[in-house]
């Protein structure tokens, strides 16, 4: 074992820093709408053309075809220099890409690859529903194939970006007769399709981070089909186990500046309510130390992980460690955060405008893409073998 | 030794029940949310009718000659049901203005003609300004005393953002005379305010447990409710625990200091503490618990939440009662 | 609602600390065997002839028929003085009697009733099985009727103090055949019978808490059932009851007297392995003022079930809450008294010899008589009701 | 970078399992705990004869040439078989010994003929010997300094009692010249034995997470293994996120002091706090998910919990890791 970077690495690493300082965009990212859209889409254009899209995507799909390690530099050096999260293209590069790769047709992969990697698209998720949340297997959107479509009816939840997408990943059940896992189907959902209708959920904060999806007998090719009719939990599985992997990395470096800030607010002032400048304070210095103890060990076990793995052909349920972990750490150093900053602050916020924002998001996640609850059931199941 | 209910504090109950889930159901709270002023003010007057004001005053002074615990079973339920407006500081601020001689500005603030807003010293004259909007008079509570302000004393007003959207959060200086002053000492009203933000605290740790538990036994996946499973079933189980706890020792504190009891300091400190926990705890899992439907902007666990944060920052929070119980003589 | 004592109440408490003061044993208590059964008898037996024994049991069973509140009131002034907890004599004198008086017959309320108050016997209780831990209705000792008497054969576990006690609260299947709750049945067990086995487990702290017992077909006569035959469950259910409702009071005291010698030596020396006095520690600080105020909280609840309660003929299912937070915070309180005094320290402990024991032993509360997860089951069930 | 494990770490663990599984599993623990030293005896002679005292020390001073690392998967096995005895005094006291110009000490060491104990300083020349009975020599470890002494340097020694019954800890006074001294700057003795112990913590954090793990499996009540129950399943997920982050971060801990990395002080600190509270939680966790049978003396459960409290005060608790962390500059 070797924490030293190869010669390889340390150049990888240096050429991605120049690049991305040279070409991150600097101005404010809108917040959301068509001016996100594009403001996302335009930087994975620019990563494209410089050759930087898709770092550790395999060469035929004109990926770098690097390893994972790279893949992690670039993720790492992206999120320390403040360029954009990868956030609205998360889906497109990071599930739907994957997912197609792994189980996609040729023409599947020939149309859609090159559409992600070149920031001509943006993907959604449509898994959730109402009645579907922790328990995905018993959702109730249907496919009824008619001739060579699909036409589907029912409603999605908690979808990100819903309305800024050009296709979804989308779950649908085709044969309802069958057990709750058999008879789901994964389709690709061209988002623009008639029947399909688009409502935004405004969130605790204020903001609009999911959508809902209506479908009313949308019509969609039986060409879209990812894998086989009736096979959509297997791909939808691979799906969720690529989100569990990398996918906080960003997250991740997100964190440590997030330390780093409150050390220094804590240096200048007393915490929110308090006497003494909150480094002097030994139970918010304890906090803060333990905190940036455990995103070391979070950032040790993200690359153990993915080092480690980085020869099996899907991520396995360990990814749900670092999702369980990631999430809760993320939502006790708010919390952390508002003992020290304090609700109402006009400092600025990390990751939004203001530390209230970043506050109340983080009760998102560790709901979103699975609760903690459904992450400690996989990991107790399907790492430790403990029964259902 | 008494901790059973009368049949007065079961009356005080229900009527303010009564009031607010007629004038200020949830979906009223939203429309002031949406910035609709309308309903707080029929609730006010109708607050004012029934003396919700003066409940812990002497008949003398105006008021209906109840006690603290009195006072706290009615901010309890306000907790409870996230009501807006200063009545915290309308109530306390009469109490002021009665017992500082101000017998007419009492008396308007008794009947709900005028209000008062909160103003939580900073450093000098320096203060934060809490639910202060639209109100009349500010009361700037300190350990030692506590004076009765009118609006205009508020210069320099600079609006401050905050996590509870209906509490509004300004800095101001204040200058110039108060009209009323009663030192700590004749009348603790940081004490009796403190026992008040405890009190709603623990409505607010009731509120969510129930909130939770009524979800966890409707909302199915797996085929079963969500309550059956263990992780929501044990959850619920510490936000009853931490509930109870929370009202218990609200109802130890909200006794003592009426009492002048030697332990009043700690026992108010320790309801503090609890209440606190308990309702940031109990926020918290009820979002969690709701999950996706949690953090949504129409689930109003986040209006428990936001409240709590509101709340915190009056008359010390968690922190500032260190003192007091680590210094606290043992009680009886 | 009032906090204030009636006059009366405050003679009781006067008389009681005065009674206490001049009589109770202020030699050390010896660590097990008949010497500690002897002490704990003789404590028992003054109680009795001073006209103490019984405060809350009802006059026509010679008990002194007093509120609910002068009960506490009297365990609270033992403590405060440092009297012996009623531990040995727990199950005689809290379990055994209050059940015996709900259940029992004219006959075995005449014959052991006297001996429970007048300090001539001890009890011990004999619920869990090695099979039959959390689940105590799965328990498999058998009692086969033969004429008027029950041939009894099996095994229990965790009895405490079944080496010094002469009456055990028994609780066998009767009827092999009906459902796990059903076919139980509640019996009086003389532990002089032929065919019992006693030996003593030797737990983590290096002491014995606890026995096995063993019953080779111990003949117990019909006559000793309480209840009917198959009734046991209801009557061992009422039985629980009462443990989890005033009987933490002694442990409460004790846990302000942990907290105060804490916050003493806190501000002596610095906590293990810090630098500053534990009481200039914000940390340790913070944690201090914490337990107070949670001890305050948990008095005030157990003040307020059992006042609220009395009228009711047995506890309700609310004692579950005292029992979880009562043994969850005993055992961080000792997390914190380990941060403070270090392992190994020479300070005397306060219940045990050290520090050490105390510690070791609080990790027995979270489990012993229900563990956390059971209370919680309880409390989601039985007091919210929430489905099983 | 590599975070797999090479061929000769496989080995290495391979035979220290081995070993330990041969001379050293539980029952001849017990019986080392009932007072007969003779499988340590058995035990110390095979480890000798392995190398497992020079494992980290280079070939020209008698060791085998391997680094932190390896002596980390080492420890690792050592606190998940709560194997008793000197052995991280021994091998640290080796390594002062080799470098500070005791060659035959060195030898006598890392040959298993003598062995040597810890002594924590404590103020002035007073220290606390851990696990210093039947010695030969005390290593006296200073965050700047190592010093190695002769057994008969401590005097005074006054026997102290202790959570873990098979380590031993004493009041002593250290007088007399040293055999060897390290300064801290050619080789930071107390960062490599911080290492050590948060790679035997992080060992105890996963043989506790497996025993909890296979008890949950086989234990059934009500009807079904607890390990189909969330409040079991869920908290040993917990123990198994806190032992994969800290045997992740004690990895990362061992390589960056190794490599004198900028932010080794960082990473050995964070094993460090990551690797207690992994071992403490799961340690207690254990015993609870063992419920009655947990508390027992034949239970292993309270083996592994006395031993993290045997550990936590050898260089630096968790308290003292605090200054490494809150001033550590970004790694890279």
């Amino acid at each position: 074992m070797d924490l030293r970077l190869s010669p390889e690495d340390v150049d990888f690493r240096q050429a991605a820093r120049d690049w991305i300082r040279e070409n991150y965009p600097t101005e404010p990212r809108p917040n959301d709408g068509p001016a996100m859209r594009e403001f996302d889409l335009e930087w994975q254009r620019r990563q494209w053309a410089g050759g930087w899209a898709g770092v550790s995507w395999p060469v035929e799909y004109q990926g770098r075809g690097l390893p994972v390690l790279h893949q992690l530099i670039w993720l790492e050096e992206c999120a320390r220099i403040g360029a954009p999260d990868i956030d609205s293209r998360f889906v497109a590069v990071n599930h739907a890409g994957p997912t197609l790769i792994a189980n996609g047709t040729q023409a599947q992969k020939a149309f859609h690859l090159p559409k992600i990697l070149r920031g001509e698209v943006l993907w959604c998720q449509g898994f959730s529903e109402p009645q579907a949340g922790s328990d995905l297997a018993s959702l109730r959107t249907v496919g009824v194939i008619d001739g060579d479509e699909l036409v589907v009816t029912g409603q999605k939840l908690w979808t990100s970006f819903a309305d800024l997408a050009d296709y979804q990943e989308l779950l649908i059940r085709t044969d309802p007769s069958a057990p709750r896992h058999k008879g789901l189907t994964w389709v690709i959902c061209d988002m623009r399709l008639p029947g399909i209708t688009i409502r935004p959920i405004k969130t605790l904060d204020g903001l609009s981070h999911f959508c809902e999806v209506f479908y009313d007998e949308v019509r969609i090719p039986l060409t879209t089909v990812v894998g086989e009719v009736n096979e959509g939990w297997r791909v939808a599985m691979s799906t969720l186990s690529f989100e569990r992997g990398t996918a906080f990395t960003h997250g991740q470096v997100q964190l440590a500046a997030i330390v780093d800030r409150l050390i220094e607010i804590a240096g200048e002032r007393p915490a929110y309510g308090r006497s003494k400048r909150g480094i002097d304070d030994d139970e918010i210095a304890g906090r803060l130390a333990t905190a940036r103890a455990e995103i070391a060990a979070l950032r040790a076990l993200t690359y153990t992980n993915a080092l480690r793995n980085q020869s099996a052909s899907q991520p396995g349920p360990e990814g749900s460690m670092v999702k369980l972990f990631y999430t809760e750490l993320r939502q006790r150093l708010m919390r952390l955060a508002m003992e020290i900053v304090g609700p109402g602050s006009t400092l600025r916020g990390i990751t939004h405008a203001t530390w209230d924002e970043d506050y109340l998001f983080s009760y998102t996640e560790t709901i979103a893409g699975g609760t903690s609850d459904i992450q400690r059931n996989i990991i107790g199941e399907r790492v430790l073998g403990l029964p259902r | 030794m008494d901790l059973t209910l009368s049949d007065d504090q079961r009356s005080i109950i229900d009527s303010v029940v009564g009031v607010i889930t007629d004038v200020m159901p949830i979906e009223k709270v939203r429309e002031v949310l949406a910035g609709n002023t309308s309903p707080l003010d029929v609730m006010w007057s109708q607050a004012a009718g029934l003396g919700w004001f003066g409940l812990g005053l002497t008949e003398e002074l105006g008021g209906t000659g109840f006690d603290l615990i009195e006072e706290a079973l009615l901010f309890k339920e306000v907790g409870r049901h996230v009501t807006p407006g200063p009545l915290l500081a309308t109530t306390l601020a009469a109490r002021v203005a009665a017992q500082g001689g101000a017998a007419e500005v009492a008396a308007k603030l008794l009947g709900g003609e005028v209000r008062a807003g909160l103003a939580v010293p900073l450093a000098g004259d320096v203060v934060r300004l809490v639910g202060a909007a639209a109100t009349d008079y500010l009361l700037v509570v300190h350990d030692t005393v506590a004076g009765l302000f009118p609006a205009s004393a508020a210069i320099d007003r600079i609006p401050l953002g905050g996590l509870d959207e209906l509490t509004s959060r300004e800095q101001a200086t204040v200058s110039g005379d108060p009209v009323a002053v009663v030192s700590a000492a004749d009348d603790p009203i940081a004490a009796r305010g403190s026992v008040l933000v405890s009190a709603m605290l623990a409505g607010i740790a009731e509120a969510t447990r129930d909130m939770s538990v009524t979800y966890a036994k409707t909302r199915e996946q797996f085929g079963s409710a969500i309550g059956a499973f263990q992780a929501v079933k044990h959850r619920c189980a510490d936000m009853a625990v931490a509930a109870a706890l929370a009202d218990a020792q609200v109802t130890f504190a909200a006794l003592s200091v009426n009492d002048f009891a030697a332990d009043a300091g700690m026992q108010a400190a320790a309801a503090r503490v609890v209440a606190e926990g308990a309702a940031l705890d109990n926020a918290r899992e009820t979002i969690q618990i709701h999950a996706g439907i949690g953090v949504t902007w129409e689930c109003d666990a986040h209006l428990y939440l936001k409240r709590v944060h509101a709340l915190r920052e009056l008359f010390g929070g968690e922190a500032a009662q260190r003192g007091s119980l680590l210094h606290a003589e043992p009680g009886n």
